[in-house]
């Protein structure tokens, strides 16, 4: 009887051994550095959605290990990745900031057995590499192509563009080109500017001696986009009446208090603002808000984690925490859900995330704070930018 | 016997001050001039004119019957003009074998080869041998130049410029510096230097002048004033003028 | 007799050289044997170590060997790497040994470039001068993108099996291996470079090149050469990177990766191809350890770690070690 | 022609930008033979004091100026006693690895406390707004940096030539046995003029703060650009890093604006050109 009891017990053992497995999820991101502030949002995103979800999936744990890429570096990020895969022994690799560290871990996935859930890097090829990526965030092609259409509804037909001169920058102009142009409106310039420009006012000068009546810009969020917009306003060309368009990363929600009264009045196309009204985001905005310590530091890359551990979570319930790859971004293929950034679903197609894109304006609130005011929605928007790749 | 080095005519000018004006000689193999005057004569003007550091306004030098007057300072080291420094330059980590070594690969060709340790090449290592034992180095041969008396390093510079089988030697000062006690070893090396090397020495001590020269050229302000031989050099009124003074009881004396 | 001691003597350093060449071929392979071990499951961090090395490497010889100040030295890096890159990617060349040898060769082709510019200054405009041809080399590459990818990176390496049997797997053995063997190869032939008339040369330069003119030799036509040799190695080291990541981007060309290498090199002890691989490898462990503990806040710890090493070890940590075994042996005699 | 004005103007303005925020290396570099690479960090170190004081204390600009400078100073002393006063006379690579770890750690320290963004420096409203020059308008503040560059060149000029000090400071750095001899304390000279130099750079941190945002990675995201300016100038001359910086500064505003996507090249050929042909720098005073 006691032996039958023992192995009763050993058996109950062993089995709740086999189902409450740890699943270890890698987060590649830049947690230092001069983006260091991006993955700290990345890191909010992921706990909020832990703290709101559990940091359990049925009976497995989750567990998040995070390694640090500071500035785009494929080889670094390639290393981690294999050493997250080997050592490690994560399911689940996700992060990603940069296009070019994304795309040096895709050759690993098919290997490694293991689903990529990219939650920022916004180039549209990225998803082209591995049938394995899942993407959650954005593309440039995603939010710059409805600005287009604003721009042409605002009344202007001449526009300057103006981009930083790196990938990201060039799909921003190339997409608001191929928007503008198809509404019948001119691209009068196109200018391209060295990531490292402090000094925006010859550029300002540029855009007055062009006779364009707007200007569309993309810069990388952080220190030149403050340099940019305060030269825009400085240079006399916001009073000169000249109209200003540009994806959200530029009025992103961490850089509005030093923009300050620059910013007021601009708008921009995005896929997600902090004060988009809905319950889903209250509660995204509060759990997040608690996760990162100073409010003002949200922005977009911690919803894009959000919904990148959203996607994750239900990958480890259709795989009840096994290791199969393919089943698991087969079962997020079509999946729908009501984000904080409003309604999404993963494009079976592309595995890339379809949303609403948002024409949003820098407003200042009552208790003085500077917040990006939803004005139009764009829906069901998809990524353009991938057949214009093909 | 025809010249192994000539300058006729050099002139160079600083801002209006003619420091080296119109200098001529000549010097064919195995002689022993000495270049003298007093501070300010224009003696290092005048070697940097010679070596190729610097360009004369006009004039020529020639090596060897060759117009080297547009060859920069390598091309005449590699024509035979060789000098020595006033203060020494050697690398101090480097033992003497190694720096005369280097001198001769260098002289040969063979400086720039990448593979092969100099050290086990016999051949080298036999000159590097019998150079440094003329010049009583041998035992000091493997120890690095830092640990090493300043009399010997002198030597040593000497043991280099040799080692690059110079057919004009340009000693500044060789002995500037050394202990008089060590002086002697320095006389006996400048004594035994090959016969039919043309050296032109640089020197303020006139004791070592006039028992190595035997032909004195004395240098005034910017001009050769005194062509000839050491005895009569201390007769010269203008020499005496312009520099000896004091020194001109020595010199007679000797 | 005379001759002959002297023979013995040459014979007796020339067979001291030799004998540490083998026991530091013997140190890079326990070493590596031991990284194999120990971290088999880190094959990759490893595998970019080794790259590092031969950067780092290359440095020590124009800046520890030559006096050159450079903080620019990934341009020869870099160069290897996109040259690697864009022969398997554009022109279909995927063996692994041909791709390090367009590396070389495009590293090479960079190390004369620089040089011919670098060499026209001394001290601190030289190093501003390395430092406007890193960011000339950066902005060049972001420019041709049709090339190089731009700052997306040149994706689409797919480099062959080794000798067509060992492929480049996800555990990455063979990328380890290969980068081993490689730097085991290099590490002897620079060891016997600067040994050799050559190298003694360039020490001599480093010294005092007026001395070297005096003998006839041509300061900037060596150093140009050393830079020649060194954007080999480099280059060697770039093609290692792009064989191993599959993936070469701007990042190898940048300002950032000529800093570390240097401080890499400084930190181990500059003159001396030991310090050269001490530094590489104190500081990418101590990186990758104090970056995986805590993501957030690493930098402060290794910028500790470089005012701790200026304060206790001024010669560098292979240097003073070195230079305190020196002493202990001298007091022994 | 209203657009070469337009340009010379920008061209100006950016140059004493540049003047002002890398002045202090040049007293670094020339007079104390030390490669500062930390000298971002010392400039940001009084962005953020400045930021602080004017944000969160509520301090007026002045005020904030004022303490950031005086802040800045106190926070070096010690780093200078323990940490700079080792490497004084060491050689150059010694120094870059000991400023690049105290720049290291100011990055991480300054991330750690004030946090990854941006932070800005409240501008009186006297400073605020823009000015009309007739053919364009330009910010004040832009004003107030060229004039803040101008008395900051003289009274540095003023310093180093004129005073008691500066002939002391001149002799240290020339001879400091000889200058010790003659009874200069070169350990006293030296650490004031280390505080000088942190000084300005606290106040070019500041009156920069509108061009160079504070962030964490401002001590490395600028470092090359002081760096190159005051190696262009001269390393020790004041006329030289004031000729360098407009002569750099109109250079990247002309080329920014008639070539922007190879704007980067423009700058850089320019320092390679101007460094072959001046190897020691504008007017410098480099041994």
């Amino acid at each position: 009887m006691k032996r039958i009891i023992l192995a009763a017990l050993a058996a109950l053992a062993t089995s709740v051994a086999a189902q409450a497995d740890t699943i270890k999820v890698g987060v590649v991101g830049p947690f230092s550095g001069p983006f260091a502030l991006q993955g700290k949002n990345f890191k909010a995103g992921i706990d909020a959605y832990m703290a709101v979800n559990g940091a359990k999936v049925g009976d497995d744990d989750i567990e998040i290990i995070y390694r640090d890429v500071p500035q785009a570096d494929p080889a670094q990020s390639k290393a981690l990745a294999q050493e997250l895969v080997v050592k490690e022994g994560v399911q689940y690799l996700a992060g990603f900031y940069f296009t070019p560290d994304a795309m040096a871990v895709t050759p690993l996935l098919e290997q490694a057995n293991v689903p990529l859930v990219i939650m920022n890097a916004a180039t549209s090829a990225i998803v082209t590499k591995s049938p394995l990526v899942v993407r959650t965030s954005f593309t440039l092609w995603q939010t710059s192509t409805p600005i287009a259409k604003v721009a042409k509804d605002a009344g202007v037909s001449k526009i300057i563009s103006v981009v930083s001169d790196y990938g990201p920058g060039v799909d921003a102009e190339n997409a608001f080109k191929a928007g503008f142009e198809a509404v019948g409106g001119e691209i009068v310039e196109a200018i391209r500017m060295p990531l490292s420009t402090n000094d925006f006012s010859p550029i300002m000068q540029r855009i007055k001696d062009s006779g364009a009546e707007g200007v569309f810009a993309f810069l990388p969020s952080g220190p030149t986009t403050l340099g940019f917009v305060k030269a825009f306003d400085e240079n006399g060309l916001k009073d000169g009446g000249i109209k200003f368009f540009a994806p959200g990363d530029l009025t992103q929600e961490s850089d509005l208090p030093a923009l300050g009264d620059a910013a007021l009045g601009l708008q921009t196309t995005f896929h997600y603002a902090v004060s988009h009204d809905s319950p889903e985001n209250k509660a995204f905005v509060e759990a997040a808000a608690k996760a990162i310590g100073n409010p003002a530091e949200l922005s977009f890359p911690a919803v894009g984690a959000y919904d990148g551990m959203h996607v994750i979570y239900k990958m480890i319930e259709a795989t009840s925490g096994e290791q199969d790859a393919q089943k698991a971004v087969d079962a997020v293929k079509g999946l729908s859900w009501t984000s904080p950034r409003g309604p999404v679903s993963i494009d079976p197609e592309s595995r890339h995330i379809t949303q609403n894109i948002y024409l949003r304006e820098v407003a200042k609130a009552d208790d003085g704070t500077y917040y990006n005011k939803e004005i139009q929605t764009f829906e069901k928007q998809g990524d353009p930018g991938l057949a214009a790749v093909k | 016997m025809s010249a192994i080095f000539e300058v006729r005519n050099l002139k160079r000018s600083f801002g209006g001050l003619a420091v080296t004006n119109d200098v001529s000689l000549s010097m064919a193999p195995g002689d022993r001039v000495a270049l003298i005057g007093p501070n300010g004569a224009g003696k290092t003007t005048f070697v940097n004119l010679v070596t190729g550091n610097l360009k004369p306004d006009a004039g020529e030098v020639r090596i060897g019957g060759e117009t080297v007057t547009n060859v920069d300072a390598i091309g005449r080291v590699r024509r035979g003009l060789v000098r020595s420094f006033q203060v020494t330059r050697l690398f101090q980590d480097m033992t003497p074998a190694e720096h005369v070594a280097l001198a001769i690969l260098q002289r040969d060709g063979r400086a720039g080869r990448l593979f092969g340790n100099f050290l086990a090449m016999s051949g080298v290592m036999a000159e590097v041998g019998s150079l440094l034992g003329k010049l009583g180095l041998r035992d000091l041969a493997h120890r690095p130049v830092r640990e090493i008396a300043y009399g010997q390093q002198r030597l040593l510079e000497i043991a280099v410029a040799l080692a690059l089988k110079p057919r004009v030697l340009l000693l500044d000062e060789p002995a500037a510096g050394v202990p008089q006690s060590d002086t002697g070893r320095i006389e006996q090396a400048l004594a035994d230097l090959p016969d039919d090397l043309a050296v032109l020495m640089i020197e303020h001590d006139m004791d070592l002048v006039f028992r190595f020269a035997k032909r004195v050229i004395v240098l005034a302000a910017g001009t050769v004033i005194f062509d000839g031989s050491p005895a009569d050099a201390t007769k010269d009124p203008r020499v005496r003028e312009a520099y000896l003074g004091s020194y001109a009881d020595a010199g007679s004396a000797a | 007799m005379a001759t002959m001691n002297e023979a013995a003597t040459a014979l007796a350093a020339g067979r001291r050289g030799l004998g540490r060449d083998l026991a530091g071929l013997a140190v890079i392979l326990v070493l590596a044997a031991i990284g194999y071990l120990l971290f088999p499951n880190n094959l990759a961090l490893l595998t970019r170590i080794t790259a590092i090395a031969l950067l780092v490497l290359s440095l020590d010889l124009v800046t520890g060997y030559c006096g050159v100040a450079t903080l620019g030295h990934a341009a020869l890096f870099g160069s290897g790497a996109y040259a690697a890159g864009i022969a398997a990617v554009h022109f279909g060349i995927t063996d692994p040994l041909l791709m390090v040898a367009a590396g070389i060769l495009g590293g090479a082709l960079a190390g004369l470039a620089c040089g011919i510019v670098i060499l026209r200054a001394h001290g601190l405009p030289q190093l501003v001068l390395s430092i406007a041809l890193i960011h000339l080399f950066h902005e060049f590459a972001n420019k041709a993108s049709s090339w190089t990818g731009g700052s997306d990176g040149l994706a689409g390496i797919a480099p062959d099996p080794l000798i067509g049997l060992f492929a480049f797997d996800l555990w990455g053995r063979t990328a380890y291996v290969f980068g081993v063997v490689l730097l085991a190869i290099v590490f002897v032939l620079l060891r016997l470079v600067v040994r050799s008339p050559f190298g003694m040369l360039c020490r001599g330069i480093k010294e005092d090149p007026i001395r070297i003119r005096a003998m006839g030799a041509s300061p900037t036509i060596a150093l140009l050469k050393m830079y020649v040799i060194s954007g080999a190695v480099a280059g060697a080291g770039g093609a290692l990177n792009a064989v191993s990541t599959q993936v070469v981007a701007l990042d190898s060309l940048s300002f950032t990766l000529s800093a570390e290498s240097l401080v890499m090199l400084v930190l181990g002890g500059t003159g001396s191809l030991f310090g050269a691989l001490t530094g590489t490898i104190v500081f990418m462990f101590f990186e990758d350890l104090v970056s995986a503990a805590n993501p957030f806040h690493w930098l402060t710890m290794v910028g500790a770690l470089l005012i701790a090493v200026v304060l206790f070890t001024p010669k560098g940590l292979y240097g003073t070690v070195a230079a305190i075994l020196a002493r202990r042996r001298g007091a022994g005699r | 022609m209203q657009t070469i004005f337009s340009i010379a103007v920008d061209a100006l303005a950016y140059g004493m930008v540049l003047f002002v925020i890398s002045i202090g290396l040049s007293v670094t570099l020339g007079l104390m033979r030390v490669v500062n690479l930390a000298h971002g960090a010392f400039a940001m170190i009084g962005g953020y004091i400045a930021s602080y004081a004017a944000r969160d204390l509520g301090l007026g600009y002045g005020a904030a100026v004022l303490i950031a400078v005086f802040g800045t100073i106190v926070i070096a002393i010690p780093i200078e006693r323990l940490l700079y006063r080792r490497i004084y006379g060491q050689p150059e690579l010694t120094q870059v690895l000991m400023t690049i770890g105290i720049t290291f750690c100011i990055i991480g320290i300054a991330n750690y406390v004030f946090g990854p963004t941006l932070k800005t420096i409240p501008l009186p409203p006297s400073l605020e707004g823009s000015a009309d020059l007739g053919f364009r308008s330009i910010a004040v503040h832009r004003i107030f940096a060229i004039v803040c560059g101008l008395a900051v060149a003289g009274a540095l000029w003023f310093a180093i030539e004129k005073t008691a000090f500066g002939v002391k400071l001149r002799a240290a750095v020339d001879n400091a046995a000889m200058a010790a001899a003659l009874g200069v304390r070169t350990e006293v000279v030296y650490a004031v003029s280390f505080a000088v130099a942190v000084g300005l750079a606290a106040f070019g941190g500041v009156v920069g703060a509108e061009l160079l945002p504070v962030e964490p990675y401002y001590a490395l995201r600028y470092m090359v650009t002081f760096l190159v300016v005051v190696s262009v100038g001269g390393a020790g001359s004041i006329p030289g890093a004031l000729a360098a910086c407009l002569l750099l500064g109109g250079i990247d505003t002309t080329g920014r604006y008639l070539m922007p996507e190879f704007g980067e090249f423009f700058f850089y050929l320019a320092v390679i050109a101007i460094v072959c042909v001046f190897p020691r720098g504008l007017a410098g005073r480099m041994k």
